[in-house]
């Protein structure tokens, strides 16, 4: 999504959602894993909202949709694309939308083809994206044809790329039937491509965990910019994230490749602060084009002086020598690659447990053994903190010295958390840990002071801990508050920013006034307005009522980034001149008397870019300012697997891909390529999931009594008609094997499976609940020992989700 | 005025906060289950117990329109409107109340187990493997429903009058229905719920099978269910009738000081009669 | 009307007999009352949370007496879920009270079998030694083209998809400081 | 009539063995305190009354049942010759109803609680009912064998008490149970008045046996309430006994089979009595019993028949006949019920030569005595449509048998210990 929109959050929030008037869950099953996800949309169902649930399962989703498609895990693209050309070909889209808010317009590289499955050239395993570029004008800037008529123009490239995505054959490759995708098709694009009416997209890991999981979110981007979805109240594509802080965690990016604000991770390459900058800062000629990310200067410069404060100054180039320097991909993957070739030697994991949420499971848990050290901070005794003994290992073998850290529980702390709607909400702490348990905070606190002490008498390359601003209060709990400022940010000198005098350790109202020179800090740019002067808005507890607030903001109640902003990108909610799309329920309005806008907090303050009398205004701005080029992207150039979505079979796949030559994404990095299964040897194909009653990796839940009740066993989900097949009853123990790892759990044998018809062969798939391990109060075995090591192309997310096996029954089981 | 509480199966989603809400409700212990105490998984654990006042049973069946459908229900105490275990328990220990909860004082109770004899829906447990066992079965937490106002201070911070109506409303509902965020548990006036009920019938009639459960069965219940397939296909005990099974009881015990008149009339009758042939007969000697 | 639980005790009469039961048996056959005092939501410090589980962010109360967490149930005020919880959510109660939970720092030394338990002023130290060892090992000044890089290959840093944005950021900022680039949390899986 | 103890030694093989098998039932009644009834029984929510409920006190109240229904042929009906059956009946009776009692206090939860319902009284239920009526109903045996006690020690003080004061127990006791049955003072007044009146009228007119009549009286009311409200208990469950055995009548087929099944034990006790105690035989006197069986036993037939014929009618177009009715095995074990319980013994004992046979009237009164048993069980397990199945546990039998035994050695010390059994001399 950041490459089409300019960021990759949630477009809106959970209450937004009543106001839909079609919900497709697809890559999710969000009344299962994000079940309060549907208060608001039983409320949409209630004023009238159809809800689409395609799922290669009927799940507790389906069971409320009114819609229910199923699809072949890994089909998403020829599932979307259908849909894409039936309003393309019948010309059901948001026409004015897309011309005024999109890159439809835009002239592309006249070379720029599609040619067996493939967007140009790939060399030494990436595209070498020499068309995928847009024609520019003697100015700079980019040509377009608002007419939309020029074959080189995106909008003509589309037609052209999904007009091969007709129902018929889409449906030979999702195994949904025609007259079910149809249905959808219909349905979704009938109730949302009128400007007054919205559509939403609900997805997850589902639509994540493939080889082309990127793709099968630009294909819901390009079907939500048409639709003119994007930006408007029930509207959006909606990553629903599955953890509390999962986007807390990665606003502050604990990830190889960005730093907190989304702020590029330097590459060896950036050899100098200038030179950082200039690789990273989006650079435009359009004067229309606000390009907010034009301000990289100012959130590294204050980045770096939240980082080390009075140390990093103009002389030091703000310390940033202090930031380590990357050239390698570090992800996941790479990483237990790089302990199973016992590169790594210490390891530190903070309430993650890679030894059941892992791929390829088996080799994260052999791995581990090759560490000299391992710290692992959780509530519970993990898998991981337990893996020296695990079943089938003798600890004797095993040198790894373990600490296992008791953790205080999130009622046992204060700090806030982001939600999945970008929320940032404040937690209060309810009682002391139990026993010596301490929070994340405090030990984090401890080992960087102990840190400091050690390097202060030497040690390689002393300065970036030694010179670490690390001021969190002398008690022995550091206070939260004050890393709450600091990821807001102070100014760090008197000065006089857009206006206003603002006194040396004052807190920064918001990032708009962010210097580059030093004098502000702020630890983290998209937080800077959470915690003001005005106090810790994240801690706001004020719920609007319906009257007031008709479209359910709830601007008062916590604090959400950017700015407050409820609704990301929501100038595309309004038509050039200001006026919303969609009267009934505007997210913003240009209030041309008081010349702002009114409602949500807008994206930028710039007015809209005609005037009431047709002319354009000097002063305005494109919407999508989080883009260079200002508009959002259906022709997305910057991804590493193509600028538009083509289907590709999942790396392990019982058919031949029917669409090109090209069976899998072509830019992908296959860590394990002879632990490939075939689809003589394996047919089935298999994906995994979660269930309401667990969580992720299963620590939290499988040790609470009242949930090992309600799923105390792992299992696995397969059609009546597969079961007949291999004769096997429900509840019986089957083994699920893959060349990987062969697991036993029980056999869940239900009419919620059916078998998909591809081309007139019958494939089976079967779904297994990935939560479980070998500790806890619930145990079973691991789904993602089965998982393979391979990864998106451009996220390097595992493809959990689709992959072969085969299954064999082992004995009689227990039903009752 | 009673109260109750309407459940519409269409609604629901499975979660089952309602169910967990209601072993944090009343600190009920875990039970352990394997994932197969009914056919399909998922439902567990398999039945009521004194340990699960509460059940969301999962239901693959095919809906009123022919469709496969997996419907989610809930089991717990019904609430009836003339409840049998209240007739049946020969201490007292189960009362129904004004406000429409069935409620159990365990101070009385003897362990007789009639109550779960005599129950039409199989819902009292009895804390068998107790050496001191009770009753348990859901109190349609009459305690919370008798409470009053809201907390003082929330983070230490004085409620304001709308938060206060809010917490009040929250605090004074039954848990499970707190706990149902699609409006699938609705809890009310039970006159209030059955307008409710019809209406929604009436304006979507593809949806519901045209049968409010708990309006009549077997008296009527306090809780009450809507469903887009038939209550048989939803495990629903369907051959209970109409009539409250205590008027059953009822006749009988109110027969009982006519009997004692009856019967001491009649001995008294039979008594005289045979003294009177006896001196007869010793008078014709 | 609505019903007062005290008169409904009283009406129903508590016996002496059974307060005498009580006594010889020693069975508390009437916990109610205490169990309806200690578990009354109204009563004892009332805090605010989210819940920990999914990304949703529904707002939960916490109940507190006596620096017990007696009741955990949904916020009325939170406006997404407006006092409702999923299964998980009900369950939050058994975070805080679960005989499962850890209290003690736990050790295990290369090769043992079983954990030992430990204070923190042995862990931290000796954690914080681990690092400075594994850290200066293998720190990477420059790389083999001559640049300056600055970090450390052999220290793999995880999590924080549960933690607060206040740890996340901390986390964040030391592991940069350490020269960690094997830095990676549950969005990547 | 004079009564005398049976002079025989007390310490015998039988005595011996019954001995032993109560310390067993003993053993188990232990067993099943320590551990609980879910780890000693096979009882569960679904099947929550097994043996204990449905032969320890339901089948034992109406194989006590005797204690009323000779009472009433003797006192009430001028059945004067069958006088000399009255102790053992009543001793009989004793014992039925006070291990009924017992076994109820091993049955039930919290068994000291079991006098609860002696302060908590919720008008509205049977059971309540019957719990009273036991307890009452006990007391009145008690006064009932009083005299046998009197006799034995020679306590005349304590018999003009005796005398004097059970008609006033009986008169305050009457009312007052209609009071808490009730809880209607009209009702209480109304019922001291009436049986006040009786008992000045049979005091006026002086007989002699004011007083036994009076109490003659409190038992059968008490026992026509309770025998047949042990039945009503069940009109609770028309959705899980089988209709074969439900009705709206249900409390009068339990009337009529308690009288049945009671006169039938005193014919089986007083066949056996002569050839353990050496008692006198009576089988004049059992003969003719017997056809006063085997009339009630046609009655009793007719009735049950009719009964399901009518559930049946009322059942028809509801949809839920096979449901109310249960699969065919329920109909099996009805019609043997009905046909060895039943018409097998109502035809024998009505034809003469069988009647006066001692082995044919033996035959046919055990095979009454069994089809009382089993529509006991059948109306509390046997005959429920509900999951699953429920068979006792070892426990469960090791109790009911030890129960058993006890009463039956407790009956011969009473006997041997007791002018129970008419003298030889009277016959």
């Amino acid at each position: 999504m950041a490459a089409s929109f300019g960021r990759g959050a949630m477009t809106n929030h959970w209450n937004d959602i009543a106001n839909s008037d079609c919900i497709m869950v697809i890559g999710s099953n969000a009344a299962e894993n994000h079940p309060i996800s549907f208060k608001y949309v039983t409320r949409a169902q209630q004023n009238g909202a159809k809800l689409i649930s395609v799922d290669p399962r009927y799940t507790r989703t389906s069971s409320v949709s009114d819609i229910y498609a199923p699809l072949r895990s890994g089909t998403d693209i020829a599932f979307i694309g259908a849909m894409i050309n039936y309003a393309l070909a019948n010309d059901l889209i948001q026409r004015e939308y897309v011309i005024t808010h999109t890159n439809a317009s835009f002239l592309v590289d006249s070379k720029f083809k599609l040619e067996d499955g493939l967007f140009g050239e790939v060399k030494d395993g990436a595209y070498t994206k020499d068309t995928w570029k847009f024609q520019k004008g003697a100015n700079g800037v980019i040509r377009k044809d608002t007419t939309l008529k020029n074959p080189n123009c995106v909008y003509q490239l589309l037609k052209k790329h999904f007009a091969r995505y007709d129902f018929e054959s889409a449906s030979e490759i999702t195994g949904t039937p025609v007259g079910d995708l149809k249905k959808v098709a219909k349905t979704f694009v009938g109730m949302s491509h009128r400007p007054e009416k919205s559509g939403t997209i609900m997805y997850a890991m589902g639509t994540t965990q493939h080889t082309h999981g990127t793709q099968n979110i630009r294909s819901y981007v390009i079907l939500q910019l048409l639709m003119g979805n994007i930006g408007v109240a029930g509207g959006g594509i909606n990553a629903l994230r599955g953890e509390s802080n999962v986007q807390g965690s990665t606003d502050h990016c604990i990830l190889f490749h960005i730093i907190p604000g989304y702020l590029k991770c330097p590459t060896a390459g950036n050899t100098s602060l200038q030179a950082y900058l200039d690789k990273w800062t989006p650079k435009t000629k359009d004067a229309k084009s606000a390009n907010w990310w034009g301000n990289y200067p100012k959130y590294i410069t204050s980045l770096l002086k939240a980082f080390w404060g009075e140390n990093a100054g103009k002389s030091n180039d703000f310390a940033y020598d202090y930031l380590p320097k990357r050239d390698a991909n570090y992800s996941h993957m790479a990483l237990f690659d790089a302990m199973g070739r016992g590169v790594i030697k210490g390891m530190i994991t903070l309430g993650q447990n890679p030894a059941v949420g892992g791929p390829s499971a088996g080799q994260e848990r052999d791995a581990l053994g090759n560490l000299d050290w391992l710290v692992a901070v959780d509530l519970w005794e993990t898998e991981t903190a337990a893996f020296w003994k695990r079943p089938g290992t003798n600890p004797a073998d095993i040198n790894t010295e373990v600490f296992l850290l008791p953790a205080a529980g999130s009622m046992e702390k204060e700090g806030s958390v982001t939600n999945s709607g970008r929320w940032g909400q404040w937690r209060y702490r309810a009682k002391p840990a139990p026993g010596d348990a301490k929070s994340d905070l405090w030990m984090l606190d401890r080992i960087a002071r102990e840190l400091k002490k050690l390097y202060a008498q030497g040690g390689v390359f002393p300065d970036p801990i030694v010179n670490l601003a690390w001021n969190y209060g002398d008690g022995d709990e550091p206070d939260p508050h004050l890393v709450a400022k600091e990821i807001n940010g102070y100014f760090t000198k008197d000065c006089t920013v857009k206006g206003k005098s603002f006194k040396k350790g004052q807190l920064i109202p918001s990032f708009a006034y962010l210097l580059d020179d030093g004098g502000t800090s702020s630890g983290n740019w998209l937080y800077c307005a959470s915690y003001t002067e005005k106090g810790n808005m994240m801690a706001r507890r004020t719920r609007s009522n319906l009257k007031d607030d008709p479209i359910g903001l709830n601007q008062d109640w916590a604090w959400c980034w950017p700015v407050n902003r409820r609704i990301i990108y929501n100038r595309a909610s309004c038509d050039a001149k200001g006026v919303p799309w969609a009267p009934n329920k505007p997210v913003i309005a240009y209030d041309r008397v008081a010349g702002k806008w009114r409602g949500d907090v807008p994206d930028g303050g710039w007015p809209p870019l005609l005037k009431p009398d047709g002319t354009q205004d000097p002063k305005a701005k494109y919407s999508f300012i989080m883009r260079a080029e200002g508009h959002a992207c259906l022709f997305a150039p910057s991804l590493k697997d193509g600028p538009l979505p083509e289907h590709y079979e999942p790396l392990e796949s019982p058919v031949a891909n029917f669409m090109s030559e090209q069976q899998n994404n072509p830019v992908i990095k296959i860590w394990r390529p002879e632990e490939i299964g075939d689809s003589k040897e394996y047919p089935v194909v298999a994906t995994t999931y979660r269930v309401t009653e667990h969580w992720q990796a299963g620590a939290m839940t499988r040790n609470l009594p009242w949930l090992a009740e309600l799923v105390p066993d792992a299992f696995v989900e397969m059609s009546c008609e597969f079961a007949a097949e291999k004769g096997i009853e429900n509840g019986d123990r089957v083994a699920v094997k893959t060349p990987r790892a062969t697991i036993e759990l029980y056999a869940v044998v239900t009419p919620r499976f059916k078998p998909f018809e591809l081309k007139g062969k019958t494939v089976h798939q079967v779904g297994l609940i990935w939560h479980f391990g070998y500790q806890g109060i619930a145990k079973g075995e691991s789904a993602n020992m089965l998982t393979p090591m391979v990864g998106d192309a451009n996220t390097m997310i595992p493809e959990f989700k689709a992959f072969l096996c085969d299954v064999r029954k082992i004995g009689k089981g227990g039903v009752a | 005025m009673s109260r109750g509480v309407l459940v519409d199966t269409t609604l629901c989603t499975g979660c089952r906060g309602c169910q967990v809400a209601c072993k944090q409700q009343n600190k009920l212990p875990p039970e352990e289950t394997t994932f197969f105490a009914k056919a399909g998984g998922y439902q567990n654990p398999a039945d009521l117990s004194a340990r699960t006042y509460s059940l969301v049973t999962f239901n693959e069946v095919e809906n009123k329109n022919g469709h496969f459908d997996w419907v989610f229900a809930r089991r717990q105490c019904m609430h009836c409107e003339e409840p049998s275990c209240v007739s049946a328990c020969l201490v007292g220990a189960l009362s129904k109340t004004e406000s429409g909860a069935v409620v159990y004082d365990e101070t009385k109770c003897i362990g007789c187990r009639y109550c779960l004899l005599s129950c039409p829906f199989g819902v009292p447990s009895f804390e068998w493997e107790k050496t001191v066992p009770f009753v348990r079965k859901c109190t349609f937490c009459f305690t919370r429903q008798a409470g009053g106002d809201a907390p003082a201070t929330v983070n230490g911070k004085a409620l304001d009058s709308e938060q206060r109506a809010r917490h009040k409303e929250t605090q004074t509902k039954p848990a499970c229905t707190k706990a149902c965020h699609t409006g699938a548990l609705m809890f009310g006036e039970r006159e209030e719920l059955l307008v409710e009920a019809r209406n929604r019938i009436r304006k979507n009639p593809k949806r519901y099978v045209n049968h409010i459960y708990g309006e009549k069965e077997a008296g009527g219940t306090s809780w009450l269910y809507l469903a887009g397939v038939s209550f048989k296909k939803l495990g629903f005990p369907m051959h209970l009738g109409e009539r409250s099974f205590p008027s059953y009881a009822k006749a009988a015990k109110d027969g009982v000081p006519h009997v004692m008149l009856g019967v001491g009339a009649m001995l008294g009758g039979f008594y005289w009669y045979n003294q009177r042939c006896a001196e007869v007969a010793k008078k014709g000697e | 009307m609505k019903l007062d639980r005290r008169k409904f005790l009283l009406a129903t009469g508590v016996t002496g007999a059974s307060a005498f039961l009580k006594d010889l048996f020693g069975v508390d056959i009437d916990p109610s009352e205490a169990y309806a005092q200690e578990h009354d939501s109204r009563r004892g410090k009332i805090t605010s949370t989210i819940c920990p589980f999914c990304g949703v962010g529904c707002g939960m109360l916490v109940t507190n007496i006596g620096g017990k967490i007696v009741n955990v149930e949904g916020d009325p005020d939170h406006p997404i879920n407006q006092g409702a919880v999923c299964s998980k959510g009900a369950a939050m109660y058994q975070i805080s009270n679960n005989p499962r939970r850890l209290d003690k720092v736990l050790y295990r030394k290369p090769g043992a079998t079983e954990w030992e338990e430990k204070e923190w002023d042995w862990a931290i130290p000796r954690i914080a030694a681990n690092i400075k060892r594994t850290r200066d090992a293998g720190f990477i000044r420059k790389d083999s083209r001559g640049r300056t890089v600055n970090r450390t290959e052999n220290i793999a840093c995880m999590g924080g998809a549960a933690l607060d944005n206040e740890e996340c950021y901390t986390y964040s900022k030391l592991c940069r400081a350490m020269g960690v680039v094997y830095l990676e949390h549950q969005a990547r899986i | 009539m004079t009564f005398q103890r049976i002079d025989r030694k007390i310490v015998t093989g039988p005595t011996v063995l019954l001995a032993l098998l109560m310390l067993v039932g003993l053993g188990a009644v232990v067993m099943r305190m320590m551990n609980g009834l879910g780890a000693t029984t096979n009882m569960s929510d679904v099947w929550p009354w097994g043996l204990w409920k449905s032969f320890n006190v339901m089948t034992l109240i109406a194989l006590g049942a005797g204690g009323f229904s000779s009472a009433a042929l003797i006192y009430i009906f001028g059945g004067e010759k069958y006088h000399g059956f009255a102790r053992s009946a009543v001793l009989w009776g004793l014992m039925a109803y006070a291990f009924a009692g017992g076994s109820l206090m091993v049955d039930i939860g919290i068994p000291w609680r079991i006098v609860n319902p002696i302060w908590m009284w919720p008008e509205h239920s049977l059971l309540f009912e019957v719990a009273w009526c036991v307890m009452f109903y006990l007391t009145v045996l008690a006064l009932e064998l009083a005299p046998a006690l009197f006799e034995r020690f020679n306590l005349k003080g304590l018999e003009s008490a005796w005398k004097a004061l059970v008609p006033i127990y009986c008169i305050i006791g009457l009312s007052f149970f209609a009071y808490i049955m009730t809880h209607s003072l009209i009702w209480a007044v109304v019922i001291l008045a009436f049986y006040g009146i009786v008992a000045a009228v049979l005091s006026r007119a002086g007989r002699k046996q004011s007083t036994p009549i009076l109490l003659v009286m409190f038992g059968i009311v008490l026992s026509s309430l309770h025998q047949s409200t042990l039945g009503s208990l069940f009109l609770l469950v028309p959705d899980k006994l089988s209709h074969f055995w439900w009705s709206p009548r249900l409390p009068f087929n339990f009337l009529m089979s308690a009288v049945i099944i009671g006169l039938s034990v005193i014919v089986l006790e007083r066949t056996i009595a002569p050839k353990v105690f050496g008692v006198p035989r009576q089988d004049e006197l059992l003969a003719k019993l017997s056809r006063f069986i085997g009339s009630f036993l046609w009655l009793y037939l007719i009735f049950r028949i009719l009964d399901v014929v009518v559930e049946g009618f009322s059942l028809a177009g509801t949809g839920h006949l096979t449901v109310a009715f249960g699969g065919p095995e329920k109909a099996t074990m009805f019609v043997s019920e009905m046909f060895l319980g039943i018409a097998v013994p109502a035809v024998l004992l009505s034809i003469r030569a069988c009647r006066n046979h001692v082995g044919a009237r033996t035959f046919a009164v055990m095979l009454v005595i069994a089809g009382g048993i089993f529509n006991r069980l059948a109306v509390c397990f046997i005959g429920m449509n509900l999951p699953g199945e429920y068979v006792p546990s070892m426990i469960e039998i090791l109790v009911t048998v030890g129960t058993v035994a006890t009463m039956l050695l407790l009956f011969t010390l009473g006997a041997k210990l007791l002018p129970i059994y008419e003298s030889r001399r009277d016959v």
